[in-house]
């Protein structure tokens, strides 16, 4: 997860840098008064770059899916919680106290 | 809703915290999540974690949350010179806090003083006719002493304003099983079932009680509720498969006498037995003569 | 013979109707329609962002945008271990939705980076 | 297409990056103040039944299916019967929702605190934006469109003869305005308070109608087909232990 958020943020990165050298490259364009034909080589390879480690990270941050099915390991319920709002003292616990010598301290 | 997964995750935290591996804060987080009953454990390791004020100070704003875990399960366990002790810093932290004076009443009701926890609820409630947790713990104090004719009469108030709440409608099913009232148990469960109709467990309760209830509607659909407890599980809780059978069996028996016109899907029963087999052979095989035994006196064996 | 025959259409038959009672965990589907829905808004910046850097034009830009919407899709697809169903209930969740919300942030950046690189 | 024209890289540095920027940090601190404003109101037992009452009603037509005819036509006419179903809101009983609204001072400063902070920002922005940045060409989109387009990109200028993927100033906020929602929601999270559109729409139901809410539900109940769903689960469950079988 922080690995890929890692990954996403370099590739923005990447991405602006390529912005940047474009820009670079269209006012050198400008000076030597040639027409634009496309992006040098550098920008294509740096975007492509970009592009990958953005995927990267967008297909990792956004967590693992979760299965749908009830049967799965990760949904079937095997127990429910002990109902804690209910929960009474009042019970055989009461009879026999912990063997512990337990003690807040400060 | 513990699922298989956290199951697992939990019983491995459980003993690698026993066996002083580390990781106490994980579990009492785990716990707290799960909602599970594990007061004597919660009691040593959520100390042993407030004694260490290096520890302690490192948890930040959950620090607080943890004392009130604590100084629940103490009085769960007892211990009701460390509950009042956690109380005491919770109090001291915030004192007008509502949620701390549910706190003192439940200490109070530890303690067996119920007249003053009812005094304390009653002046919580005054303030707030809407907190939900105190009306619970009135029901759950009607219950502690023993009076469940009162809690059922409390709970059907409180559900009649919070009608949506299914845990308190899984108390009302289990209070109403305990006191063998099936057929408003089976109401409850129906609740249930409708609020949260993918949790298989409360098929099954549901099919539990209606084969309980006994007739031959109920318990064809019980064991309908057990298939679809099947369905839900995939195949994976025993218990529904022994109700299959049982369901089956029964059903054989009354409709004995009559046509058979409705026609009962044989082959359920035989593969539920198969599948129970399978299951004594891989988990219990010294058990497995006695599942024979008692599927063939079902007579359902294949 | 016939009506054991007979017994196992009625069965088919039975079984198909069972199966479009849908049973799946609600939740998890949402968290996953929510994952498909970032990667997707972030990849139509991303891919906003590239377009414009390209300098690409009209009808290019958004075939571009499709393009990229398409390798998200196998993208997703792959994530879910090519086992579609036990994540979603249909295959449109993945290929399709959200396909056009992302249109907009797409335009958007595309703009803005082509502006930067090539207008001014 | 016509000449190209020439843009000043100054308007890129005055203009539309701060213009940019300005909006998404504008949608941020909206988003906090929001939240920071958000109100938590205690409730009266009258409203939050109805709610739990909704909930439940709710619960009942999704699941209908998985609980047996008997159950599920019980439970019907118990919320929808025409005497004393709860679902069932005598006429001429229901409170006028505005009156309710006007005795309710905490309920009309919920929402105006809601409006406000949805309005304010935006007309200061607007008006930032007019004030400082107008007039002007800021931007050209990368696609060609139709004249029908010019009022809306070209918000401000009044120049027939250039073409229509210039942008404005002015229209570049809109654009901004509408495609920064994907931004947002990647940024914030997905409930936040940014989106104008859902806000818009609970504006429109004016407050919480209770009654209104209660009738609607009364009605679906009342066309729901029950179709028991559960004998097909033995079927179903034939199937799986067969597979967990073999």
């Amino acid at each position: 997860m922080a690995l890929g958020f890692a990954v996403g943020v370099f590739g923005v990165l990447i991405l602006f840098h390529a912005a940047y050298s474009t820009i670079q490259y269209r006012g050198l364009l400008k000076i030597t008064e040639e027409e634009f034909s496309g992006p040098p080589m550098n920008v294509v390879a740096e975007l492509l770059l970009g592009l990958v480690f953005c995927i990267w990270a967008a297909l990792t941050v956004p967590g693992k899916f979760l299965s749908i099915q009830p049967y799965s390991e990760e949904n079937r319920i095997v127990s429910l919680p002990a109902n804690s709002d209910f929960m009474i003292f009042n019970h055989r616990g009461k009879v026999f106290p912990l063997e512990m010598d337990v003690k807040l301290k400060h | 809703m513990v699922s298989k997964t956290e199951e697992t995750q939990l019983s491995n935290l459980e003993t690698q915290v026993d066996n002083g591996g580390g990781g106490a804060w994980e579990y009492l987080s785990l716990v707290r999540k799960l909602k599970v009953r594990r007061s004597d454990r919660v009691l040593k390791h959520g100390l042993s974690i407030l004694n260490d004020p290096k520890k302690r100070s490192s948890l930040g704003p959950d620090e607080w949350t943890l004392y009130e875990q604590v100084a629940v399960a103490a009085m769960d366990c007892q211990s009701l010179d460390v509950a009042k002790d956690c109380i005491k810093v919770l109090q001291k932290k915030f004192p007008e806090s509502k949620r701390v004076g549910r706190l003192e009443g439940m200490l109070l009701e530890a303690k067996g003083a119920w007249t003053e926890a009812e005094k304390a609820y009653s002046s919580l409630l005054e303030d707030n006719p809407l907190d939900q947790v105190i009306h619970k713990r009135r029901v759950a104090m009607a219950k502690a002493q023993g009076n469940v004719s009162v809690a059922i009469e409390w709970l059907n108030k409180y559900l009649e304003i919070f009608m949506a709440d299914h845990d308190s409608w899984r108390e009302l099913a289990e209070i109403y099983v305990s006191l063998q009232m099936y057929k408003q148990a089976a109401f409850c469960y129906e609740e249930l079932i409708l609020s949260q109709p993918m949790v298989p467990l409360y098929h099954l309760a549901y099919a539990d009680v209606l084969y309980t209830l006994g007739g031959l509607e109920n318990l064809q659909n019980a064991k309908k509720y057990y298939a679809s407890t099947i369905d839900l599980t995939g195949g994976k809780n025993t218990r529904a498969l022994f109700g299959i059978c049982l369901c089956s069996s029964a059903i054989g028996q009354i409709a004995k006498g009559r046509n058979k016109d409705d026609k009962e899907s044989p082959e359920l029963q035989s593969l539920a037995a198969t599948a129970l087999e399978r299951e004594y052979k891989q988990k219990a095989s010294d058990k497995l003569s006695l599942l024979t035994a008692a599927l063939k006196g079902l007579k359902v064996s294949s | 013979m016939a009506g054991h025959s007979e017994s196992s259409g009625a069965e088919k038959k039975s079984g198909e109707a069972a199966n479009e009672i849908p049973t799946f965990n609600a939740e998890n589907l949402q968290t996953n329609m929510k994952a498909i829905y970032y990667s997707r808004t972030f990849l139509s910046i991303v891919g906003g962002v590239i377009a414009g850097i390209l300098g690409f034009t009209s009808l290019t830009g958004f075939i571009f945008y499709f393009l990229v919407m398409a390798i998200t899709s196998v993208g997703l697809i792959a994530k879910s271990g090519f086992s579609i169903h036990s994540y979603f209930d249909s295959w449109n969740r993945v290929i399709f939705d959200g396909f056009l919300s992302g249109l907009m942030s797409f335009v958007l950046f595309w703009t803005f980076a082509y502006d930067m690189v090539h207008i001014f | 297409m016509a000449e190209d024209l020439v843009l000043d890289t100054a308007i890129r540095d005055w203009v539309l990056i701060p213009l940019s920027v300005v909006m998404v940090l504008i949608g941020i601190l909206r988003h906090f103040v929001s939240k920071l404003m958000r109100s938590s109101q205690v409730p009266d037992a009258k409203i939050v039944k109805e709610g739990q009452l909704i909930v439940r009603a709710r619960n009942l037509r999704s699941g209908a299916n998985f609980i047996p005819p008997r159950s599920f036509r019980a439970r019907r006419f118990y919320f929808s019967n025409e005497e004393n179903g709860l679902l069932h809101v005598p006429k001429g009983q229901a409170p006028n929702p505005q009156a309710q609204m006007f005795s309710d001072p905490n309920m009309a400063m919920d929402m105006m605190k809601k409006n406000l902070s949805m309005i304010i920002p935006q007309t200061l922005t607007f008006a930032w934006v007019n004030f400082f940045f107008s007039g002007f060409v800021a931007a050209k989109i990368p696609f060609p469109l139709t004249q029908r387009f010019r009022s809306m990109l070209q918000n401000g200028i009044d120049l027939s003869t250039v073409d229509v993927s210039y942008v404005s100033s002015r229209s570049w906020y809109f654009l901004n305005l509408f495609g920064l929602r994907g931004l947002f929601s990647l940024i914030l999270g997905e409930d936040n308070a940014t989106d104008d559109t859902q806000r818009m729409m609970q504006m429109s139901g004016f407050g919480f109608d209770p009654t209104k809410s209660l009738g609607a539900e009364k009605d679906s109940l009342d066309i729901v087909q029950h179709d028991w769903a559960l004998p097909k689960f033995e079927q179903r469950a034939e199937a799986v232990l067969r597979k967990v079988l073999s």
